[in-house]
């Protein structure tokens, strides 16, 4: 699906936090072909802080946006932040209910009108564009590194809302980083809780929960925990300072998907944004690219030995001609 | 006419190996023809096809079980007889047909209406067939028609003018006027709303006279001296004259032909009252067809409403 | 013999006895409320359903007809309801041509377990005709005299 | 014609929302109604003397009994009619039961529609005849399908009684999923110990004749006369030769089959014996694993075998029997629990299913009775059972309970401490159910003596982490999540009706409701009879059951089909279709549709004619619908029948 143009609703953290995401996912976007259109004027989803205390302040925040949107003429919204779909997503479903949708519409003075959407980033890549179309794009495959890809808890949850992929056991980010060239360990942890905004009230917790994800990635052996989500990003990298206070022994970067696949597609440092990580992704490549080399030589073996074998039945059947025919003569 | 002598030689040759032969002859006005029934060469004589060859002679097949008869038979009449023969109600073996190329029948309502002022149809004293046209001999003069203004409705939508499943076939083969049937007819009587569709079957069936001239044209109704119309076990219909169990015996008869009736328009002509019977039955067809692409009297299985499929493609199951 | 005025309208179904009849019975076992207005006649299978009893009823001043039989594969005599379907559709496509609105006839397939779906089919069809109204088709009715007498 | 209408109260359960008195007032002026009143308990003893001695005093000729459902109770009024001296068929019920006064709260509305259904009612019954069944004879053979506990328990009870029976199986072997087990709950004791014996006298018993590895191909006939063709499928041995020596199973070079009788647990041979103690015990081949029909180079059990019954060309080969009755008997089988991906969805080897686990702890199965991991063979310490998976689930489509489970986990917690002394068992329960005698006191056990740790609540995940499996739920109890590091995870996968079961339903012509479980006539009163007579169920494919319940309706079901297959001759129901020879004009479009080849074409005074086979139509009336002059009638539900309940009800 080239050529196709969405409603961009970066969410607040792709202002702040979460910058890297928000770059690399422009850049991926563009070169895959997705024309991305902000949203003008677009305020916060309605997340966390409004729909912990009213729903229904929390759907006219998520209503203001399509309403934004409706005005500049769009009706599909993309959202790299799965905690924005959901919230957005869950305004729309609501919002189908005539009484709820009447509070909503006092709050924010507009009617919305029916044939809005939502999807996040990850789903556009894999399910409309697709991933045929992906690997074309591979400038620098991610041949030799080792990754985990981390969903989170919202990504694929709850099912009836989110419909994208199996709730429990997720695989597009998995196939999605194969096609990459990289190599995806069997995440067993991949849409386990990584303490999310309870490290605000609860401190503890994260360090308790995302150590739990860190320190899983690092016994299976992998390179980086490859991430979706903006808070999950945040409580698994820029917490992991913290995290290794309380006994994880070694660092592993946490970057988006959309960053690698940046690097991958040969974009500029600028674009995959890399530096803005608070742990160090140059380790990890450096791995992986030593990683290649041998896998390189291995592969330079096996076709030599391939070679020399093939020769040999050559020689062999050419010799047991020879035989035969000298056989015929005599 | 060279044809109408080739038939006769046709029928004349077949005529010894059967008991009787079933054509046209001369009806009590000159624009009538009416069902002649030839046993001998004299009888052969009087026969007359063409324009006024109206009746549909399969009518007589189920009464006359027992003996091979031989029947003149228009594209038309040629499927009654089949969807009886695929009905196991007659035996093909015992039937000689006898085939022509038929390029329409008359309709004596529209010539009636088409004479009008000039002069009345039984003042007619004869008819011959020009190309499109028929000329009449009328007291006043030559009356020239085109036939396809006073052609029955029916003609106007044929499928199969020739008798394909003849014995013998007599002529060239005429070319198909339509290559299939739309429904435009019921379209267009469905342009009504619920309401007016209502309205006007009330006040068509309100000047039926219970008559059952209908029935006794249909040459698929073989029910005869049973038919549930008078009779009071089962007790369908009582004797009322209402418009509902007017409108009740019409909808018997339709549902009775669902999937069996051939469209032969008998019982619309039949009708001394000029009530469009035909409707209610081509409304069946049209479902008939849409369903099970079934064609009464041209498909030789068996018709569609005495089997089943487990899976019906075409039929889609509402959702709750 | 009637409804109740302003409350009720004429339904009335026919189900067989093996399953449809039994699905209703379990409904009614279940305690799922259902509308009133469904007057029920027991047939031993959809395939003893001949079309015309519909549209006697219809005719005679139903305002919606009913049918359920058990679901195709699982007859109680094997095939009836096989029958059942092919005549039934036909009706249903026939109505219009008579004036009647299809959606007073409806048939579908209940077996002795469903008893919520009965439930479900029950209250749906009762509201579909509850929102269609009153079938005005009543020929005989006093206004049709009238009505006729100016069309002769 | 005279008739009395009776309107039952049911007690307050038609009397609460129908007024029972003003429905028999206003019955009083329905056409011919000579006599009509309410009455508290119609069925009970007291209310079917008051319609008798009504039936007498007021020279009835016919009754009505407005009450609850005729599936339920028709048979028990048309016997009081006719103590009274009427035709059992000069009787009709009305609906107000379960169609009326349980479905809605309105009373005036209730108590109109009453009397509406009544007065249908009055109208059928107006021309009701008087019907006499005709008697047919009755083939006195019962078949029974599956040969697990339950049919087994009906074979032998039936067979003991003198019955010959057929015993159908589709496995190689009878035993069915109790010959898996190890022991049983809750006497612990070994369940092939007291299957064995029952397996062996189905072998030996001279009135039984068993074909495993069959299935029923297709069934026609009615009560009495079924036509049966068992479909006995190729093993690729002749098993009249096949002495069970099982040398060809030793030598076959196929060793990576799937062993089905095993759960999977360890691979077997392309040819093979399920278990030693197998009835038949015979060889049969598992094609999609045998070098031979795969590669077409093998025959190693071919020539091993010393009888020579190895046969490659063998074709499945169809037996026709004639039967009364049946018993089906098809037990149950496990969901696919896979789609728990919670749970690994089948990645992980060390969670297995509670059958898996049960082959694992029997000393025939494929570890030899010793508990190990199947990634690595080790023996297990901390072993954690989750129950409920698949069961009570919506969110899976079952929500129903499985109702062994709780028990049988328990019994394996018990086992796996016997195995192995220094185990700890963690059991995730949402409730115990452990309704029986002796199974709670089996559950406390469990907890007590062998100090198996229930935790009540749903595990949420489970993971692998080095060489232990994490196990994270929840304990509700303590309101704390709880993880535990796991060797093994024993899933207690829910349970539905047998593969193929729906098939067998339509064949049978018995209802099945969404799981497949069949349909049993009343869930309280005719609970091993089905609406087809002569077909009886036992065992799990009615619902699921433990083998205490499912051998007593084995029991049951035989105890049905002797009182059945008991009588020489068995009486027709009359309720049949008849041709009016006058009317009958020979379309044959009757004899075309009849789905049980009951019409037939007589010719009389040379015209063909339609004429009904009394004792083969199973009156659908399918006929009655088709033709068009109405020459052929279903009696008691004619089309005059039928015409005069719609004018009950038309508004013109």
């Amino acid at each position: 699906m080239s050529g196709a143009a969405f409603g961009y609703f970066p969410g607040c953290s792709g202002l702040g936090t979460s910058l890297e995401y928000e770059r690399s996912t422009r850049a991926v976007c563009r070169e895959l072909g997705l024309t991305l259109w902000d949203i003008p004027d677009w305020n916060c989803c309605g997340s966390t802080p409004a729909h912990t205390v009213d729903p229904v302040l929390s759907a006219a925040l998520s209503a203001r946006v399509f309403a934004q949107g409706a005005r500049a003429g769009i009706r599909d919204v993309l959202t790299p932040c799965p905690s924005c779909l959901s919230n957005l997503r869950n305004a729309l479903e609501h919002m189908e209910d005539e009484l709820f949708a009447a509070r909503v519409e006092a709050l924010t003075e507009r009617p919305l009108e029916a044939g809005h959407s939502v999807k996040s980033v990850l789903q556009v890549i894999v399910e409309d564009v697709g991933l045929d179309k992906v690997k074309e794009r591979v400038r620098r495959p991610l041949t030799g590194l080792k990754t985990v890809p981390y969903y989170g808890c919202l990504m694929t949850r709850p099912e009836k809302i989110m419909r994208f992929d199996d709730p429990e056991n997720p695989q597009s980010m998995d196939l999605l980083l194969q096609a990459l060239g990289a190599q995806v360990l069997p995440f067993p942890l991949k849409v386990d809780c990584c303490g999310g905004s309870l490290g605000i009230p609860v401190r503890d917790s994260v360090p308790r929960l995302a150590g739990r994800i860190l320190e899983l990635a690092g016994e299976l052996g992998a390179d980086m925990v490859v991430v979706a989500c903006p808070l999950c990003q945040m409580n698994l990298d820029l917490r992991q300072g913290q995290i290794r206070t309380r006994g994880l022994d070694y660092t592993i970067p946490v970057p988006y998907f959309t960053q690698l696949m940046a690097y991958a597609f040969g974009l500029g440092d600028e674009e995959a944004a890399f530096k803005l990580l608070a742990e160090d992704v140059a380790p990890a490549f450096s791995c992986m690219r030593r990683r290649a080399e041998e896998i390189k030589a291995e592969e330079a073996r096996v076709a030599a030995l391939a070679a020399q074998k093939a020769a040999a039945r050559a020689g062999r059947g050419a010799q047991s001609r020879a035989n035969g025919a000298a056989g015929g003569e005599a | 006419m060279a044809i109408q002598d080739d038939i006769k030689s046709a029928i004349a040759e077949a005529l010894p190996g059967l008991s009787c032969v079933i054509g046209w002859g001369a009806g009590p006005e000159a624009l009538r023809a009416a069902p002649l029934f030839m046993r001998d060469a004299a009888d052969v004589d009087k026969f007359t096809a063409g324009f006024l060859a109206v009746n549909n002679p399969a009518l007589f097949l189920p009464s006359l079980k027992g003996a091979k008869v031989g029947l003149v038979v228009k594209g038309c009449d040629a499927r009654s007889v089949g969807q009886l023969v695929a009905e196991n109600l007659v035996s093909r073996e015992a039937i000689h047909l006898i085939g022509y190329p038929c390029r329409g029948v008359i309709d004596m309502d529209k010539a009636t209406a088409a004479l009008e002022g000039r002069c009345e149809p039984g003042e007619v004293k004869g008819l011959r067939e020009e190309n499109e046209d028929i000329v009449l001999d009328a007291p006043g003069g030559e009356i020239r028609l085109a036939k396809k203004d006073v052609a029955a409705d029916k003609c106007a939508r044929c499928r199969y003018p020739n008798a394909e499943s003849a014995d013998v076939f007599v002529g060239e083969k005429a070319a198909p006027v339509v290559e299939r049937d739309d429904y435009a007819d019921l379209a267009a009587f469905e342009n009504m709303a619920l309401d007016a569709r209502k309205a006007f079957w009330e006040k068509e069936m309100s000047r039926c006279i219970r008559c059952y001239a209908c029935r006794n044209a249909c040459p698929l109704c073989v029910c005869r001296d049973h038919c549930v119309a008078s009779s009071r076990e089962p007790h369908w219909l009582t004797q009322a004259d209402g418009v509902r169990d007017k409108l009740f015996f019409q909808l018997i008869h339709a549902t009775h032909l669902a999937g069996r009736c051939t469209g032969c328009g008998e019982c619309e002509r039949a009708c001394p009252v000029g009530i469009p019977l035909l409707t209610l039955k081509r409304a069946f067809s049209r479902q008939v067809e849409g369903l099970f692409g079934y064609t009464a009297g041209i498909d030789r299985s068996t018709p569609p409403l005495l089997t089943f499929k487990l899976e019906e493609p075409a039929i889609k199951e509402r959702e709750w | 013999m009637s409804v109740l005025k302003e409350k009720e309208l004429r339904v009335i179904g026919f189900l067989c006895n093996w399953c449809s009849y039994g699905g209703a019975d379990t409904a009614g076992v279940g305690r799922f409320a259902q509308p009133t207005d469904l007057r029920i006649v027991r047939v031993p299978c959809s395939g003893r359903i001949n079309p015309l009893f519909v549209l006697k009823a219809l005719l005679g001043g139903a305002d919606g007809v009913l049918v359920s039989g058990c679901h195709p594969r699982d007859c109680h005599y094997a095939e009836g309801n096989f029958y059942a379907r092919r005549r039934l559709e036909v009706l249903k496509g026939f109505l219009p041509v008579l004036g009647i609105d299809p959606r007073r006839f409806e048939y579908t397939w209940v077996s002795a377990s469903e008893g919520q779906r009965w439930q479900h089919v029950v209250t749906t069809f009762t509201a579909n005709i509850h929102a269609l109204g009153p079938a005005s088709f009543s020929p005989d009715a006093p206004e049709l005299e009238i009505l006729n007498a100016a069309a002769r | 014609m005279r008739i009395g209408v009776f309107i039952c109260h049911c007690g307050s359960n038609i009397a609460g929302t129908v007024d029972c008195a003003a429905v028999a007032s206003k019955a009083r002026a329905y056409p011919d109604v000579a006599y009509s009143t309410d009455i508290m308990y119609a069925c009970a003893e007291p209310g079917q003397d008051a319609i008798i001695a009504a039936i007498k005093e007021h020279l009835l000729t016919g009754v009505v009994v407005a009450s609850c459902t005729p599936r339920m109770h028709e048979p028990t009024f048309r016997k009081t009619v006719e103590r009274a001296g009427l035709n059992r068929y000069m009787f009709e019920m009305a609906n107000i039961r379960e169609h009326v006064s349980w479905i809605g709260k309105d009373i005036e509305a209730n108590t109109n529609k009453a009397a509406e259904l009544v007065r249908m009612a009055v109208s059928k019954l107006r021309l009701n005849r008087e019907l006499k069944p005709k008697s047919f004879p009755v083939t006195k053979r019962l078949l029974v399908v599956g040969g697990g506990v339950a049919g087994i328990q009906a074979a032998l009870d039936a067979a003991d009684a003198g019955l010959e029976v057929i015993m159908v199986e589709k496995q190689p072997t009878i035993g069915g999923k109790m010959a898996k087990l190890d022991k049983t709950f809750p006497t612990v004791d070994c369940s092939s110990c007291i299957l064995g014996p029952r397996m062996v006298d189905v072998a030996q018993h001279p009135n039984i004749t068993l074909y495993a590895y069959s299935e029923v191909d297709s069934i026609s006939g009615y009560v009495g006369n079924f036509d049966v063709k068992i479909r006995k499928k190729a093993s690729y041995v002749d098993w009249s030769k096949c002495t069970g020596c099982g040398l060809c199973t030793e030598k076959c070079p196929s060793k990576k089959s799937y062993d089905r009788f095993n759960e999977g647990v360890g691979p077997t041979t392309a040819i093979i014996i399920p278990f030693p103690q197998a009835i038949p015990k015979k060889a049969s081949i598992e094609r999609e694993y045998c070098r031979q029909f795969n590669t077409g180079k093998c025959g190693v059990c071919a020539k091993v075998c010393p009888t020579g019954a190895i046969d490659y060309g063998m074709q499945d080969e169809f037996i026709d029997a004639k039967v009364g009755g049946i018993v089906a008997a098809t037990g149950y089988d496990l969901m696919d629990w896979t789609v728990y991906q919670e749970y690994g969805g089948g990645r992980y080897p060390d969670v297995v299913t509670s059958l898996q686990y049960e082959r694992m702890l029997s000393a025939s199965g494929p570890t030899g009775g010793h508990i190990k991991r199947p990634s690595d063979g080790e023996e297990p310490k901390d072993v954690v059972f989750i129950q409920c998976v698949g069961s009570r689930d919506v969110s899976v489509g079952r929500p129903y309970c499985s109702g062994f489970c709780c028990m049988y986990t328990a019994k394996q917690a018990i086992l796996t401490k016997d195995h192995i002394p220094d185990s700890r068992s963690y059991v995730f329960y949402m409730d115990i159910r452990s309704p029986g005698k002796g199974y709670d006191e089996f559950t406390r056990r469990v907890q007590e003596e062998y100090q198996a740790r229930y935790i009540r609540g749903r595990v949420s995940m489970v993971y692998p982490k080095g060489k232990k499996l994490i196990v994270r739920g929840a304990d509700t109890l303590m309101g704390a999540q709880v993880e535990i590091e796991a060797d093994l995870v024993v899933l207690a996968v829910g349970a539905e009706a047998a593969e193929g079961a729906p098939h067998l339903a339509e064949k049978l012509r018995i209802s099945y409701d969404s799981y497949g479980f069949f349909m049993e006539g009343h869930p309280k009163l005719r609970p091993v009879e089905t609406n087809t007579a002569g077909v009886f169920l036992a065992g799990a494919c009615q619902g699921l059951k433990d083998i205490p319940s499912s051998v007593a309706q084995g029991s049951a079901a035989a105890a049905k089909a002797l009182a059945l297959l008991s009588r020489d001759m068995l009486d027709s129901d009359p309720q049949i279709a008849s041709v009016n020879l006058n009317r009958c004009v020979g379309c044959r479009k009757c004899i075309e549709v009849c789905p049980f080849k009951a019409i037939q074409e007589i010719d009389l005074r040379g015209q063909p004619k339609a004429e009904v086979i009394e004792t083969v139509c199973q009156g659908c009336g399918l006929c009655n619908a088709t033709c068009p002059q109405g020459a052929i009638q279903l009696s008691h539900f004619t089309d005059n029948q039928l015409l005069a309940e719609v004018e009950a009800l038309c508004r013109f």
